[in-house]
């Protein structure tokens, strides 16, 4: 399928749950809200015609400014040869969302990543634990009001002038 | 002797061996936790992070320029494609044209570094298995690679040669005449290579059969490239979603057919990347016979700031999909990049399919999915 | 009546295959090693094999600098420190630093690409151990002195390329080594 | 070593005490002696195996101490004893400490029935074969109490395996030697390379086809023995680290080690003895050589050379091959050799019946088997210089000087700052 003929498909099969971007803002992307979340993904990555069966990247990033975490799912299919952006937004305070794990077994790690670098935790996760920093690291870099601790575990973390 | 041995119930019982992260097969520092029964596995667990550089982080406080020179660290072996990538994504967000020159060198330039990235790859999985030739004579033909490319670009691991719009440096038809006598060589040597050692029975024995990965899992887990491929999944980026220079090259892509046990084994996975040596040679040679005279950078100023937006762009590296997604708000930093690398994807299947296996077979899985521990780290 | 003929297959294919092995390692005894027999035994120092565009240690030309500090500024790493002061009386702009730390550079080549001036440059020093990394700051000012006021149209005057960091690395990174080593051999070879 | 101790008991007429004491102090400079030349051997095999190692992979090796570095195993040795040893702290001391005097004295304690050559054996048991294969079993002892008494998982697995594989390899080795026993009809060392020749017909590899095969057999077998690649499993530094001996450093590491190569001589020593004619010349009969020293010389040189052969072997392969996995190593054993070792053992016993021992048939046989053995190599060599001319011709593309060879010169060049520099730059500056 061409890429408009993914989004008049996906439109026509998810209805008025999206939302879609502005196509002016780089690759075109639909938001959808973070209760939605799963069960649009499932319906995405099931169906046939779709079969969206390839997570190719999974991120988040945060925007202090509204106050949320962006989570950005990007989706393709081999054999129809056509990608799909999914967002969704949550709030920074309660970083929760329902985990993907299930749907694309690739999503377990991306999101002990997401869960590591930037604070989001996922319901239903198997192995939720910090996968890149260490295990007693306080923070998660990549919030944009990180402040890296000084020392960890007696070692400054600066090299000393 | 005081061995950890946990008690599970009557029958059950298994011991807990820790393989890294200093370990001679794991490739860079990472760590395996490995429940075993004797030499057979219950399950391995793979622990990273020892290797984290926090190269998405720094990418907050450096200019798009500034930081290209960090994208060589995201992978030792392939700088250039991790250039690529980063280049790609910022010239797709603020619509800068590439030179055809410079589309050509990049290519030159990203499968030499292939053939160098291989090399270490197919080296390393026999060295596992226990031939310690082949490794030093693939290591042989990757130095000459990166003289080779230190010739072109002046460093030898970390290039920094893929720019924002094109090229750092041109390359003169006397560095081009060599590339070819170097291939005229190599392609000898990948001959030899399947009389010593690609074909020899103990080898075949080892990996045919051995941690075998369906397509549907391979698809489902996110495995990239040459392991994708070897899992008989016809996909190769280069070919199906062409980028530069890739669309006006005649060349085939190597799928796991099962030569000597079931698609998706270990077998297939190395002798994928054996294939795709040729194939890489077949390519330089086109780019060598055909490439244009002119420009090897378009018109980029030094302070790049791309509008508003957000891209995701990928290239067919050595380990297969290497993607960076970039978030611009406007300025000349960047909001956000993410890598999207071969290597992270690959270690997240290895605790699915290693049940069952021996110890020495994870040795020849963790090599052959080709496990680079700072691509997974970042 | 198959299995026994795998059986019998098996025994073949690995004696072939492992004898054909065999025959590739054996033709390398009688080919020519690629070492080489660095540091000590090459004709020449190997930093003068390395091709034209090598990228190695950062040297500054204190003669061609013009302290307008476009390297630092497109340092990702800022890595390069300049101090410049300017003159009260004389109105004229005075070089005081200009310190790279090599422990931190990355060999990039943004600032040799950003000087107008071919101040600085690569050259092709790559052996850079020290015992203490606050040796690696290498301040190229000798005497703070006027920076240079190139003339437009003409072409600067080079030095031979390393013939500048390679003073700082005799002088600075192992004085000691170096002394005693240079007294003894010289006694020896008189 | 009898006749000699009698010789010297008679000719200064001692008796009661004193000949005790002198047949005690020949038994100590003996045993000395034996363990001294196997160590030299083993010393000169690590350097043969690293310049081998050197030559196949496109390298030098070593060649800095000594010419061609030649005392690089001395220096290697002087450094391992000078090692701190180290035992570590959960590890039981006991058996830690013991287990490589084990292995060394499994392994060299062997070396006594070795006839180096005709008159040259420190005691020619008339059981010497058997008391090899029994000797040499020691080691598995060693090797497991090693791997266990380190407290090391790693450590324990290579022992384990040492141990499986040991005890299973040790079958095809025994059937293998049977064969020849049975042609030769005797187990003295000596005895054995009497009943051969010196020319290649009229070794025992070419006494008929069976015995072909069992060369074969026995020499897998024995690489597995001595835990050579492609049967390296107890070590496989790239599993189990460096199995057995991970935790061992200094001067027991440097156990294991010599007792490693030693092995390698041992069983290339056992293979030209049951094999390949041993100490016999060409063209001369045993009675000839006992009468003269010139020939006793020559002798002992065939011998060594002959045993320098299949150590290079030995070493060629372990350069070449991959390992194999222990499930596979066991069915290697127990689905293939056995079972063929079986066959060969037959096949000796029956054409022993049909043809035997002197009869023109028989050396009819012979020549066949050699022929045969011949075109074999014939073929090897064609393929060697096949390989060679398709990818030998080395690459120069004269980016830096490769093969450029520099003169030496110790006193420069330790910094690249040094004087080697500054000669360098007043040289280029006269010029």
């Amino acid at each position: 399928m061409t890429s408009e003929a993914l989004i008049d498909y996906v439109k026509g099969l998810l209805g008025d749950k999206t939302k879609w971007a502005d196509p002016e803002a780089g690759d075109n992307f639909l938001t959808v809200a973070s209760e939605d979340w799963k069960n649009i993904c499932q319906t995405l990555a099931t169906d046939k015609k779709c079969s969206l069966t390839y997570l190719r990247n999974f991120t988040g990033t945060d925007y202090p400014e509204d106050d949320e975490i962006e989570l950005t799912a990007h989706t393709f299919s081999y054999s129809e040869k056509h990608g799909l952006i999914i967002k969704t937004r949550i709030s920074r305070e309660a970083a929760v969302c329902d985990t993907l794990s299930k749907i694309w077994p690739a999503a377990i790690w991306y999101e002990r990543e997401i869960f590591d670098l930037l604070g989001v935790s996922f319901n239903n996760h198997p192995d939720l634990r910090r996968i890149l920093m260490p295990e007693d690291w306080v923070g998660h870099p990549l919030r944009k009001d990180y402040k890296q601790q000084e020392t960890y575990r007696g070692i400054p973390t600066t090299r000393p002038a | 002797m005081t061995t950890v041995i946990r008690e599970l119930g009557d029958e059950q019982r298994e011991l807990v061996l820790n393989m890294g992260p200093h370990h001679p097969s794991t490739h860079g520092v990472l760590r395996f936790v490995l429940h075993t029964d004797g030499e057979v596995m219950r399950k391995a667990v793979p622990e990273i992070g020892y290797l984290h550089r926090g190269l998405e982080k720094i990418a907050e406080s450096t200019t798009y320029p500034g930081y290209v020179p960090y994208t060589d660290r995201v992978n030792y072996l392939e700088a250039m494609f991790a250039n690529e990538a980063f280049s790609k994504a910022i010239e797709s967000l603020s619509d800068i044209e590439v030179p055809e020159r410079a589309q050509y060198l990049r290519a030159i330039a990203g499968e030499l570094n292939r053939i160098a990235s291989h090399n270490i790859t197919i080296g390393c999985i026999t060295m596992d298995l226990g031939a310690i030739t082949p490794f030093v004579h693939l290591l042989r033909e990757r130095e000459t690679i990166n003289d080779l490319i230190e010739a072109l670009c002046g460093q030898r691991v970390t290039h920094h040669y893929v720019r924002i719009g094109g090229v750092a440096y041109d390359a003169d038809d006397n560095w081009l005449k060599q590339v070819e006598k170097f291939l005229n060589h190599f392609e000898a040597i990948i001959e030899e290579l399947d009389n010593l050692i690609v074909y020899n029975e103990i080898l075949v024995k080892r990996m045919a059969d051995v941690a075998v990965i369906t397509a549907d899992d391979a698809v489902g887990f996110g495995l990239v490239g040459p392991n994708l491929r070897a899992s008989g999944v016809d996909w190769d980026l280069r070919r199906d979603m062409p980028y530069g220079i890739y669309p006006k090259l005649d060349f085939d892509v190597p799928i796991g057919a099962g030569e000597k046990g079931t698609v998706g084994d270990c077998f297939d996975r190395f002798v994928v990347r054996v294939r795709e040596l040729k194939q890489s040679c077949r390519i330089i040679r086109q780019c060598i016979n055909n490439i244009p005279d002119g420009d090897i950078i378009g018109n980029v100023s030094r302070k790049i700031k791309p509008p508003k937006g957000e891209v995701y762009s990928c290239v067919e590296g050595a380990r297969g999909e290497l993607g960076v997604y970039v978030v611009s708000d406007g300025t000349e930093k960047p909001y956000r990049v993410k890598w999207r690398s071969g290597s992270f994807s690959a270690m997240s299947i290895i605790e699915h399919i290693s049940e069952g296996l021996m110890i020495a077979d994870l040795v020849a899985v963790i090599a052959t999915l080709d496990v680079i521990a700072p691509e997974t780290d970042r | 009546m198959g299995q026994l003929a795998e059986y019998f297959n098996a025994i073949g294919r690995t004696i072939l295959t492992c004898s054909d092995g065999l025959a590739v390692t054996f033709s390398h005894l009688f080919r020519k090693p690629i070492t080489i027999q660095y540091p000590d035994r090459t004709a020449k120092p190997l930093t003068e094999m390395l091709p034209e565009r090598s990228r190695g240690i950062l040297e500054m030309d204190q003669e061609l600098c013009t302290g307008c500090s476009l390297c630092s500024k497109q340092c990702p790493i800022n890595c390069i420190t300049i101090d410049v002061q300017k003159n009260a009386e004389t109105k004229e702009r005075i070089l005081n630093k200009f310190v790279i730390d090599i422990g931190k550079c990355m060999f990039c080549g943004l600032c040799v690409e950003a000087c107008k001036f071919s101040a600085i440059r690569h050259s092709k020093e790559f052996e850079g151990t020290v015992s203490d990394v606050n040796r690696l700051k290498i301040n190229f000012v000798e005497q703070p002195a006027p920076v240079a006021k190139p003339k437009k149209g003409e072409d600067p005057v080079l030095k031979p390329v390393g013939s500048i960091i390679r003073k700082y690395l005799a002088d600075q990174w192992a004085p000691a080594a170096n002394k005693s080593s240079d007294t003894n051999s010289g006694g020896k070879s008189e | 070593m009898n006749a000699l101790a009698d010789f010297i008991i008679n000719s200064l007429g001692l008796s009661g005490l004193s000949a005790e004491l002198v047949m005690l102090l020949l038994v100590v400079a003996v045993a000395a002696a034996v363990f001294g030349i196997g160590m030299t051997i083993s010393g000169l095999l690590t350097l043969a195996e690293r310049r081998v190692a050197g030559r196949i992979q496109s390298r030098i090796g070593p060649n800095r101490v000594g010419p061609f570095g030649l005392l690089q195993w001395l220096v290697d040795g002087l450094k391992l004893i000078m090692k701190e040893d180290v035992v570590p702290h959960d590890a039981d001391p006991h058996m830690f400490r013991m287990a490589p005097y084990l292995v060394v004295v499994g392994v060299f304690a062997a070396f006594a029935s070795l006839p180096f050559g005709q008159l040259l054996i420190a005691s020619d048991l008339n059981v010497g074969i058997l008391y090899l294969l029994a000797i040499t079993s020691l080691v598995t002892v060693g090797v497991l109490m090693s791997g266990w008494a380190s407290n090391n998982k790693w450590s324990m697995i290579g022992g384990i395996r040492a141990a499986a594989q040991i005890v299973s390899y040790e079958i095809p080795t025994a059937l293998s030697v049977a064969s020849i026993i049975l042609i030769s009809g005797t187990l003295s060392m000596q005895g054995i390379i009497n009943e051969q020749g010196g020319w290649p017909w009229q070794w025992y590899i070419f006494y008929n086809p069976f015995t072909f095969a069992v060369f074969f057999l026995y020499f897998t077998a024995a690489l597995a023995e001595g835990n050579r690649i492609p049967f390296d499993l107890p070590e496989a530094e790239s599993e189990l680290v460096s199995g057995y001996n991970t935790e061992y450093s200094g001067m027991r590491f440097a156990g294991f080690f010599l007792a490693e190569f030693a092995n390698i001589y041992l069983m290339s020593a056992i293979a030209t003895t049951l094999f390949f004619g041993g100490w016999q010349i060409p063209g001369v009969t045993p009675e000839q050589q006992a009468g003269s020293l010139v020939l006793q010389i020559t002798g002992m040189v065939v011998f060594m050379s002959k045993s320098a052969v299949g150590c290079f072997v030995v070493i060629w392969i372990r350069w070449t091959l991959p390992r194999l996995r222990i499930d596979q190593l066991m069915s290697l054993c127990y689905k293939y050799l056995i079972p063929l070792s079986f066959v060969c053992l037959g096949g000796n016993a029956i054409y022993l019946l049909i043809f035997p021992k002197p009869s023109s048939a028989n050396t009819l046989v012979h020549m066949i088997t050699t022929l045969f053995g011949g075109v074999l190599i014939v073929i090897f060599v064609t393929r060697v210089m096949y390989h060679h001319r398709i990818s030998g011709v080395s690459l120069d593309l004269n980016f830096l000087a490769r093969g450029e060879k520099g003169k030496y010169n110790p006193e420069t060049q330790v910094r690249a700052y040094g004087s080697f520099r500054k000669k360098y730059e007043k040289k280029q500056g006269a010029k």
